[in-house]
């Protein structure tokens, strides 16, 4: 297993360190989130990420993609994480492209990922419904109806879904899950978006008894296995970005202390923080392992890639969730304050733990797997 | 007090609450409106919260335990708990809330002259000003006796020069009571001076600051020649640190008992999360933590009383104050992200109605102050380590 | 509630402070060890504890007790678990006392509860039957056999089983779960002593076919009541036991980092063991309250008390084993060696972890008691 | 070497394997008895694990990647691990584990001159000297640096005088690599030196130290005007700091790789406490703790293999070899608390042959000391705070 990054990585991750540096960081979510933004991301800077390769990481080259696989992706997400940049990268690279690469016809591959790797169309994937992830509780239907399908549910925790071009929705059929592309202009369709916490989109989408055509359905009637590897996918890089915003929050954290001082000293000399920093210092390191393995995994076809996907996802909310809240603490009074970029990192941790599912979740996924 | 005149104060008290608690007074608290904080600028949410405070304030039960020439009803701490018990039996929230009762009266009390006594504790009692506390610095905050704001001598006055910061509701508040330096030739700990000043004097600047949680309930305070006169120094001058040791024990003991009224966990969590086919929550993982952390809340909530019940015994709570603030403050801390992990994608809303406009994320947000607020719990194991365990270097 | 001593109390616990330090320290239960003693505690110790009236704590004035109460006894277990104390205190005090007390007809406690009072009888009751503590498991059977009963059935666990002049087994019958008295020598009954990892005393019992009379039943063939009275204060007095460990682990971890040096300064003096210290003691604060809370509540008869003496269980489980954890990690290389007495401790606080439910078991029954 | 080149050395080991590894070797260890020390008075508990020994070494591969001229076979890292997972493949155990092949070599190989390589290194590839290594005393622990065993300068040899403890084995070592001061004018650092010496010198005495968990792998060891001859140094005098720092480097990413080929923790638990309806282990909080914890087993082997694999890749592992050997051996406590926990009364007893000796309680305390020797967690979280983290004061 690649567990050490090749020239390749080492030098799309030193790019992208710098571009989400310069472009995508903190202050400009910040802006975004003070100005109010109608689509709570930069879409010129969507443009020059795709214009980057970015959009099209996990797409193949005959449809306009740099097919960098997971790890690469991997790679972008933990600097976005570090700048907690705003970007339909999760939502339209990974999560939609997935499920078209998969489960698609080469007739929607040919329509819609080219127009993803260029940056043209943002897509958004409607999956959870309740409070909690929950991918086998789907209640979201699709009946047959003339040529096409009519669609009747409740999403939740959708990921840019008020700012997407083109939705795609997952629904039970007769014959299992499956995903259906739905115009967010729909009849039926009504989207709320939702203010986070985090300051990244969110939107609930209401699905009234929408009318679709027969080619809206991506593949076949059961997505089972595409279903699976966009999840899988989702949950490595989401725990990819984790790994960056808690990694920051560490590193800034451990900035602040050794300038800080109180009672004379700087706060970093104390040994009760000092310990604290190494111990942090020491999950960050194993969930990084955590999250290579995982992609490099996915990318090797690897059939325990679902599996490691999963516990990475675990393993990345407990030690995000730590390096937030120890930054937190050790930041004392001034972390408390907006003006502070450690609580937004605390924010930004506790929604990203909570996409596709927390370290709970996924812990009791483990168990199950393992029939115990 | 005999068991049978206990009894016969029980009795009354019942009486008198039913007849004269508004039944608007009766219902749970839902938000930071329905906090009577009073003061002069205090604008009442509701009638029946006015009659209350005016009604409990004439009975002197706004500050039960005080003597009755300072607005108190001079109860005995078992009939303070006798009127405390009949107001929960009808839910009565309470008349008046505010750092005036809960810091400034008490230290008043114990250090103040007469005067002082006389002009500031009815004002509390009833109400009618509310007092901010100006304690930590920029660069005083764990380390609070470092402050550094100026208080120069001018025979009947001084004037004042500094800032503060962390100044809960200053903005609202009418008065201050401050630690000012006035003695900078020895020790951090000697030349701290207890003073009382009116927040509209001239040279006063309250700022608020914006918090992660999106409210604001604390300002940085800015002094520019402000005239404070002597008489309104609290105690001795130089010798302040002892009453602001006093007040932090007291706030200590405060910030520990937190959100002790809210609805047990588990049921907050089977209301989002719902139970599977055995009927346990559906979440085991979650499950498992819950009921670690109801245990806790039980055990800490005993041990809130038993110190209590030994510092009436005659023991000294003494460093143990430390204690109850840091477990306290991370078991509530732990309490609020088990919440938010019940709440799930609901409780990362942040401004629309059906959150209540964040209701949960902002207080969960709020929580994470309770460690670092009124001393941190670094400084809080400090404390033990030194006076409890008296480990070497504490 | 009683949350503090009074008077008596604290002669009580002063008196059992100086008794124990003297007569049962942890010296003396190496002696026992290290000679391989038969019986496992010192019946002459039994004996003088019964004089001092601590056999019948819990036993009516009526059959000779001192009924000062369960709040008392925890008292006196408190200050056994500081030294270790090897007696059949839990066993037949507690455990078969409470049993018969609570379940037995007048003849039973005329016979049996003097006899506990005077140290005169050692009684072990057969409860568990796995690996772990399962009061809702046991198979053993109890079926009619002419005017008495035939016992089958495997037990684990028994403490003092060995060294008991009379067996209390619950076993199934077709009413409910009942207590039956069983003589240890009885055809059928095979008492295997299980030498333990704390030096303190278990067996496991087989019953095959065991015949006893109808007066063996203690009280109804339904006794579900008593067995939730033992098992409440069975948990209690643990409890505790494990607060004393646990204190005397910690008290005496504190002392020796104040006089151990390592790079020239007491270690005692390096913040970062000060503020585990410190959090260990705030924890020890706690689960105090939660013994004194679980068994005032006993004595009072509250409702509640089934519940409070099983989460007191739990929480002096995790805090007890905290304190063992750190002890040993904070006395280093010497915390290692069998010459001092810390490992006793970590022993002796895992087998009382275990014993009646350990503290995963309880934050289950705590979850089941509420519903969720 | 070419990938074909490397395909026929795998080809080549597989047939080698297959022809000369007695079958009782392919079978799992179960107890201390199947390990094979070596050493002068070792004696073999079966044919098998003699003749293994004799048929590996003769191929150099006791010590795989040592030079051939020293009794390896000059492998490359690659190939040893073609080798070593060839190995795995038949269950194959190791043919020698021992102090001198872990810890002496490769210091040799570094830092010892030509004599003392040709004479030390083969005896030790051979099984035929066993060692034990001289480092912590009664006063120098984590703090070793401090150690005070003194040489005294007599010409062509020293005369040690002193006491070591926590020597590994030492009464059935052959010989000793041992810590000494042989200056104490300056820091404490300098003036060690790293010498060598057989255990049957006169003066020399170990004796053993019974454990909590009732076994003696250590020992004391007792000096007492130990002739040591000048040629045994190893490196400079007064300079042995570097190659102890050197060694306990190495202990350390051994101490951390811990019990990796045990059976997974929920299996252990399942056998033990069956499932429930639901297919769940019945107990539902251990569960829990039990799927946290493998997930962090999982998370560690990666992160051995990736700190290994980027060691390779030329960058020098440094402090990391604290972090892998902290969190390993903090992990490895936290697994075995969890087999006790799922082992239940069953775990507890001590001496039944049911329990085979207690040895799942006996293990549980063993694991207590990794957080200890080499080092303790403490010490490790030390030197992640200066080296890595580079926190001030550290």
């Amino acid at each position: 297993m690649a567990l050490v990054l090749n020239e390749d990585e080492v030098m799309l991750r030193d790019t992208a360190e710098g571009f989400f540096a310069d472009k995508a960081s903190v202050k400009a979510l910040r802006k975004l989130r003070d100005e109010r933004d109608e689509t709570g991301f930069d879409r010129a800077l969507w443009s020059e990420m795709a214009d980057m390769g970015f959009a099209g990481i996990a797409i193949g080259e005959d449809h306009g993609g740099v097919d960098m696989g997971f790890q690469a992706a991997g790679l972008l997400a933990e600097q976005m994480g570090r700048n907690l940049t705003a970007s339909p990268f999760l939502s339209t690279a990974i999560l939609a492209a997935t499920v078209l690469r998969e489960a698609g016809s080469d007739d929607q591959k040919n329509t819609w990922l080219p127009k993803i790797a260029s940056g043209e169309t943002v897509m958004a994937v409607a999956l959870d419904e309740g409070p909690k992830h929950n991918p086998a509780g789907i209640e979201t239907t699709a009946e047959k109806s003339g040529n096409g399908f009519r669609l009747n549910g409740s999403k939740a925790m959708v990921v840019d879904g008020h700012a997407a071009d083109q939705l795609i929705v997952a629904a039970k059929t007769d014959d299992g899950l499956a995903f259906f592309l739905v115009d967010p202009k729909a009849k039926g369709v009504e989207i709320e978006r939702t203010i986070m916490v985090d300051a990244h989109n969110s939107a609930r989408i209401d699905l009234d008894n929408v009318e679709v055509d027969g080619d809206a359905l991506i593949g076949d009637s059961n997505a089972e296995a595409a279903l699976h590897k966009m999840l899988a996918a989702g949950r490595g890089i989401v725990a990819a970005e984790l790994l960056g915003a808690g990694g920051e929050a560490f590193r800034s954290t451990v900035e602040y202390i050794k300038e800080r001082k109180q009672f004379g000293v700087a706060v970093g000399s104390f040994q009760a923080l000092q310990h604290r920093s190494s111990h942090l210092y020491s999950e960050l390191e194993i969930a990084r392992s955590a999250v290579l393995g995982a992609l490099t995994a996915l990318d090797a076809g690897d059939p325990k890639a679902d599996r490691y996907c999963s516990m990475a996802k675990s393993k990345l909310g407990d030690v995000a969730k730590l390096a937030a809240l120890e930054g937190v603490q050790m930041h004392g009074g001034v972390g408390m304050t907006d003006e502070y970029d450690i609580g937004l990192f605390l924010k930004r941790i506790r929604v990203l733990q909570e996409l596709l599912g927390d370290a709970a979740y996924h812990q009791n996924e483990h168990a199950k797997a393992h029939s115990f | 007090m005999s068991k049978t005149d206990l009894d016969t104060f029980r009795a009354d008290t019942r009486v008198w609450l039913e007849e004269n608690c508004p039944e608007e007074m009766r219902t749970p608290i839902t938000g930071d409106t329905d906090v009577c904080w009073g003061g002069r600028n205090f604008e009442f949410s509701s009638d029946a919260q006015k009659v209350w405070l005016e009604r409990m304030s004439a009975k002197g039960w706004t500050v039960p335990t005080w003597p009755t020439e300072y607005g108190g009803a001079g109860l005995t701490r078992v009939e303070e708990k006798v009127l405390l018990g009949e107001m929960r039996r009808i839910g009565a929230r309470s008349p008046l809330t505010s750092f005036g009762i809960w810091m400034l009266g008490p230290a008043l009390l114990k250090f103040g002259n007469d005067e002082q006594k006389a002009e500031h504790l009815p004002k509390i009692a009833r109400g009618e000003i509310r007092w901010c506390q100006g304690y930590s610095e920029p660069n005083a905050g764990s380390d609070l006796a470092a402050l550094a704001t100026k208080a120069e001598d001018k025979g009947d006055h001084w004037i004042v020069n500094g800032q503060k910061v962390w100044t809960s509701y200053a903005d609202k508040a009418d008065w201050i009571f401050c630690l000012v330096r006035t003695d900078n030739t020895q020790g951090k700990h000697y030349g701290i001076s207890f003073v009382l000043f009116d927040m509209e004097t001239p040279g006063v600047e309250a700022r608020p600051i914006k918090l992660i949680s999106g409210r604001s309930p604390f300002c940085e305070t800015f002094f520019e020649d402000v005239k404070v006169l002597k008489k309104n120094l609290v105690g001795e001058e130089n010798k302040g640190w002892t009453i602001a040791k006093y007040l932090l024990t007291h706030e200590r003991e405060g910030i520990g008992a937190g959100n002790s009224s809210m609805r047990p966990l588990h049921e907050i969590a089977a209301m989002s999360l719902g139970l599977d086919d055995a009927d346990r929550l559906s979440d085991p993982m979650l499950r498992a933590k819950i009921a670690e952390a109801e245990i806790d809340e039980w055990a800490f909530g005993l041990t809130m009383s038993r110190k209590l019940a030994e510092s009436k015994a005659g023991q000294s709570m003494g460093a143990d104050s430390s204690m109850l603030k840091y477990y306290g403050t991370e078991l509530n801390k732990r309490k609020f992200e088990l919440m938010m992990d019940s709440a799930g994608h609901d409780g990362l809303e942040w401004e629309s109605e059906r959150s209540k406009d964040g209701k949960l994320a902002r207080g969960w947000l709020r929580t994470k102050a309770n460690s670092i607020e009124g001393g941190t719990s670094e400084i809080q194991l400090n404390i033990i380590s030194k006076h409890i365990l008296q480990l070497p270097g504490a």
